[in-house]
């Protein structure tokens, strides 16, 4: 747990230098992140606590009724979900975990050769397909 | 980063979150319970991979392919996995794996 | 104790304790949340593992992406509350799990929690040298800057990941294909017109074999029959 | 004008410098610091919060001819705090019938996440929570975090209405969130880095870039940026999920006092990283003549949130089927296809000279280079809005011979029964 300043000169070009500087003992550009989370959870998490201690407490058992239009709730909370739903999730997937492949070949986008760049298309045209099935097949349709 | 941690502690967390997985997988009465189990399998799978390159090949980029691959496998295996209950579900009503025995004798 | 040891042991009991909570809790709506918990603090140990990328990408398709699949299939099927959390073999699955730890454990602990079994660190006729590997000064490399680089470099050239890539894309659209063609809701019209068809084709079927071989038919009969008494 | 220039990050080096002199230097000093920028990366934040809901309230009401807040100090402009304290001294109901641990914590998620997307922003030269080599990425996948808060805040309420509307608010979110991804890719591929400093750095010229903003060579990506990002953080015309007279409040109908002030918040945060997304990505972030960097920034990134205001004054709301079809059969194919072609591009016309020998190609001149990409972009947006126009357009006849025939069926019955 030492910095030396001839580090924290240099790398005083890519941060803060008063954030910068710690994280040169721990090596590491996430930390910043993890305290981030943290102090945001403590100030965030501390007002609702705020809240329920200065405003005024009466809850009663019509306020504390599930809010539905002022009609007493009737049956489950679940009524017909359609597969609709899924079948939106599911596009959705295809395409993040195909965008996270393409991030990386997008950094190494100015040492590929254009082989490179038809694998990527093909793989693209190939999620592309699976969006064009899905839309055929009425899969995305809001009826 | 690495300070003070040795691999085998990695080695350890990840064996441990996979037999909680297989656990999981064995022994729940529902069939998406079931899926959330081989999903921490999986994970525990790629803590190893990232663990082992970074120990022992960290220049290579072999071990960050292979748990990107671990990825979409995931991503396809829990989209099928869950297409083919929501349908069973539709079905026959009920997603007990014990309970879906059309195909015994 | 270094920072980052803390920082590891706090996520081993998040992500393993969520991770059991996942496997034993009756609601499965709380068994997702569990499960998102579990998966971040996976991300937690790539970090640590100096792979900020695939912490990054775990964010997005773990939690982001394939804890809502979980999410919407739960609310899909209605199955939420008051499951069984346990089946009848139980015990056999639980039996198995923590012995499979326990190999893990004895293969994985580094040479001073001596294997009770093979020579030193010596198991299946190989040699488990990595356990050691972290302590010994000057083995363990850096991560090169250019790593992110590298990767997406191995992964779009054919001499390397190129056909893995593609293969990866067309598991996708297979597996999309046929998620989409399972999961889709069929209108109640079309659920009847295949209902029919396949009737047609069953005694069609049945109608062609009955003129091709007469005597096959009736043994067959007498097969079926006996599987059904069976 | 050195001072000015770097006061932001003089101030920060003053601040750490003092606290290492009073803790020595070690691991307390070094919480410390992050802990005291993390506060004003908070601060940052929140503070965007409560300026923006002030001036949006001001100039909405503008466009729609009203006066807007007016009564609390001069011009109304302690508006934010009187809503905080009336929100900190409403009474916070919690249903009885909630999921308790997955009510509270919802709200609380939605803010945390939002609050994290700043701590890569580059506010100035130097001045950087962190400069993470995945930047890009990292705002991307922190982003979705909200999807599943929205999914807790739906559940937890354990209401008909609530659920419904975090369902389709997710359904919205997931599917905007792949134009997003496919629109940053191109940026990241120009710039070869997906930190954000590179890309801030790329389009000011400084380690040899273009000097010029990626907006101009790829107006078609930006744009797409943009209005998933609209649609990403729910505005208006997007705003469905808040649609009152559909589906309540969508998703936070039971919450209440500061847990809603807190949902409130994250969205407004999400916007405002949208904003300062858009102004980072395709504006070139701190980058500009004269002016000191971070005044820029906020300036962009306050011109970008006009946009934002302008559209929420002026246009009606879609309908949910017309949101998700524009989103799947239009943007996500053309973002495909808008990235294809940039690679393609890319790869041969070539104004880097070791570039070029490396890879070949056609080596020209850097405006060349960019007159290419920005016209090809272009042309690309124009021949897709030509196409869909016509699409659309016989689609709406379409529908509208179809309203015509039921409401003459209607007709017919309704003279049968008399």
């Amino acid at each position: 747990m030492s910095y030396a300043p001839d580090d924290i000169r240099r790398k005083a070009k890519d941060g803060l230098a008063f954030i910068i500087l710690p994280l040169k003992a721990m090596r590491t550009d996430y930390a910043f992140i993890g305290v981030t989370l943290i102090v945001a959870c403590a100030l965030i998490g501390v007002v609702p606590i705020l809240n329920y201690l200065i405003a005024p407490q009466t809850p009663n058992k019509a306020k504390r009724e599930t809010y539905e239009c002022g009609m007493e709730t009737v049956g489950d909370t679940w009524v017909q979900f359609r597969a609709q739903y899924y079948l939106f999730a599911l596009i959705f997937v295809l395409f993040d975990v195909g965008g996270v492949l393409l991030f990386p070949f997008a950094v190494a986008y100015n040492s590929v050769n254009l082989w490179g760049v038809i694998v990527v298309s093909l793989f693209a045209l190939t999620l592309l397909a699976a969006l064009g099935y899905a839309i055929k097949k009425g899969a995305l349709n809001w009826e | 980063m690495l300070n003070g941690i040795p691999l085998y502690w990695y080695l350890i967390v990840a064996a441990a979150m996979f037999c909680i997985g297989l656990y999981g997988a064995l022994a729940r009465t529902n069939a998406i319970a079931v899926l959330m189990g081989v999903e921490l399998m999986l994970n525990a799978v790629n803590i190893n991979l990232l663990a082992f390159w970074r120990y022992l090949t960290p220049e290579s980029p072999a071990g960050l392919a292979f748990a990107a691959f671990v990825f979409i496998v995931a991503a396809a295996e829990a989209a099928v996995g869950l297409a083919l209950i929501i349908s069973v579900y539709r079905n026959m009503n009920s997603i007990d794996p014990e309970k879906l025995d059309l195909m015994k004798l | 104790m270094t920072v980052a040891q803390i920082v590891f042991i706090l996520l081993s009991v998040v992500g393993l304790g969520a991770a059991l909570l996942v496997v034993t809790t009756r609601n499965l709506f709380h068994a997702a949340l569990y499960l998102i918990a579990s998966f971040f603090a996976v991300s937690g140990f790539y970090i640590l593992l100096e792979a900020g990328f695939f912490a990054a990408a775990q964010f997005l398709v773990y939690i982001g992406a394939i804890s809502i699949l979980f999410i919407f299939a739960t609310m899909l099927t209605r199955t939420v509350r008051g499951m069984v959390p346990r089946n009848s073999q139980w015990q056999a699955a639980l039996f198995v799990s923590v012995i499979l730890f326990v190999a893990m454990l004895l293969i994985f602990s580094p040479a001073n929690f001596s294997l009770p079994f093979g020579q030193g660190r010596t198991f299946g006729g190989a040699e488990w040298q990595f356990a050691e590997v972290p302590n010994k000064p000057g083995v363990l490399r850096d991560v090169p800057a250019s790593s992110i680089n590298d990767f997406g470099r191995a992964l779009v050239d054919l001499n390397q990941y190129g056909i893995a890539l593609l293969l990866s894309g067309l598991l996708l659209l297979i597996g999309m294909v046929g998620a989409i063609w399972v999961a889709r809701e069929r209108k109640p019209r079309e659920i009847l017109a295949e209902r029919a068809r396949m009737a047609a084709e069953e005694a069609e079927e049945r109608a062609k074999a009955a003129a091709k071989a007469p005597e096959v038919s009736v043994a067959h009969a007498a097969v079926a029959h006996d599987a059904h008494h069976h | 004008m050195d001072i000015i220039n770097n006061l932001v990050k003089d101030i920060g080096d003053g601040i750490a410098a003092a606290i290492i002199g009073l803790l020595g230097q070690g691991l307390a000093a070094d919480i410390v610091i992050m802990a005291i920028a993390a506060i004003a990366v908070f601060a940052v934040a929140s503070g965007g919060f409560a300026a923006l809901t002030y001036a949006e309230r001001k100039i909405v009401a503008r466009i729609q001819d009203r006066v807007g807040p007016n009564q609390a100090g001069p011009f109304g402009v302690l508006q934010p705090i009187a809503d905080a304290v009336k929100l900190f001294t409403k009474e916070d109901t919690t249903p009885a019938s909630a999921d308790f641990w997955v009510y509270q914590l919802a709200p609380i998620i939605v803010a945390v996440f939002a609050t994290l997307t700043f701590t890569v922003v580059p506010f100035a030269p130097g001045v950087v929570g962190t400069n993470l080599n995945i930047g890009a990425f990292y705002i991307i996948a922190i982003g979705s975090a909200s999807t599943i808060a929205i999914l807790m805040a739906g559940w937890g309420s354990n209401n008909k209405y609530s659920l419904l509307g975090a369902f389709r608010t997710v359904a919205q979110l997931v599917g905007y969130e792949v134009p997003m991804l496919l629109n940053i890719i191109p940026v990241i591929m120009l710039t070869g880095s997906m930190s954000l400093v590179d890309i801030i750095e790329r389009q000011t010229g400084v380690n040899g870039g273009w000097g010029v903003p990626f907006i101009v060579i790829m107006p078609l990506s930006a744009l797409a940026f943009l209005i998933s990002g609209i649609a990403e953080t729910g505005r208006s015309p997007f705003d469905l999920l808040e649609a009152e007279s559909e589906i309540v409040a969508g998703f936070h109908v039971e919450y209440s006092g500061m847990k809603f002030g807190l949902i409130m918040m994250g969205e407004y945060m999400n916007a405002l990283g949208v904003a300062v997304m858009f102004s980072v990505l395709f504006l070139g972030g701190y980058g500009g003549p004269i002016l000191p960097p971070y005044l820029w920034l906020v300036l962009k990134t306050f011109g970008v949130f006009l946009v934002l205001m302008w559209l929420r004054g002026t246009l009606p709301r879609v309908r949910i089927d017309q949101l998700l079809n524009m989103n799947w059969k239009f943007f996500v194919p053309l973002s495909v296809i808008n990235l294809i072609m940039i690679m393609i591009l890319g790869k041969v016309f070539v104004s880097d000279p070791a570039l070029f020998k490396a890879n070949g190609g056609i080596l020209i001149q850097p405006f060349a280079q960019v007159i290419i990409f920005g016209a090809s972009s272009l042309a690309l947006l124009i021949l897709a809005l030509a196409v869909v126009t016509r699409r659309v357009r016989k689609d709406r006849l379409a529908e509208a011979e179809v309203l015509q025939q039921r409401r003459e069926a209607n007709q017919q019955i309704a003279a049968a029964m008399h």
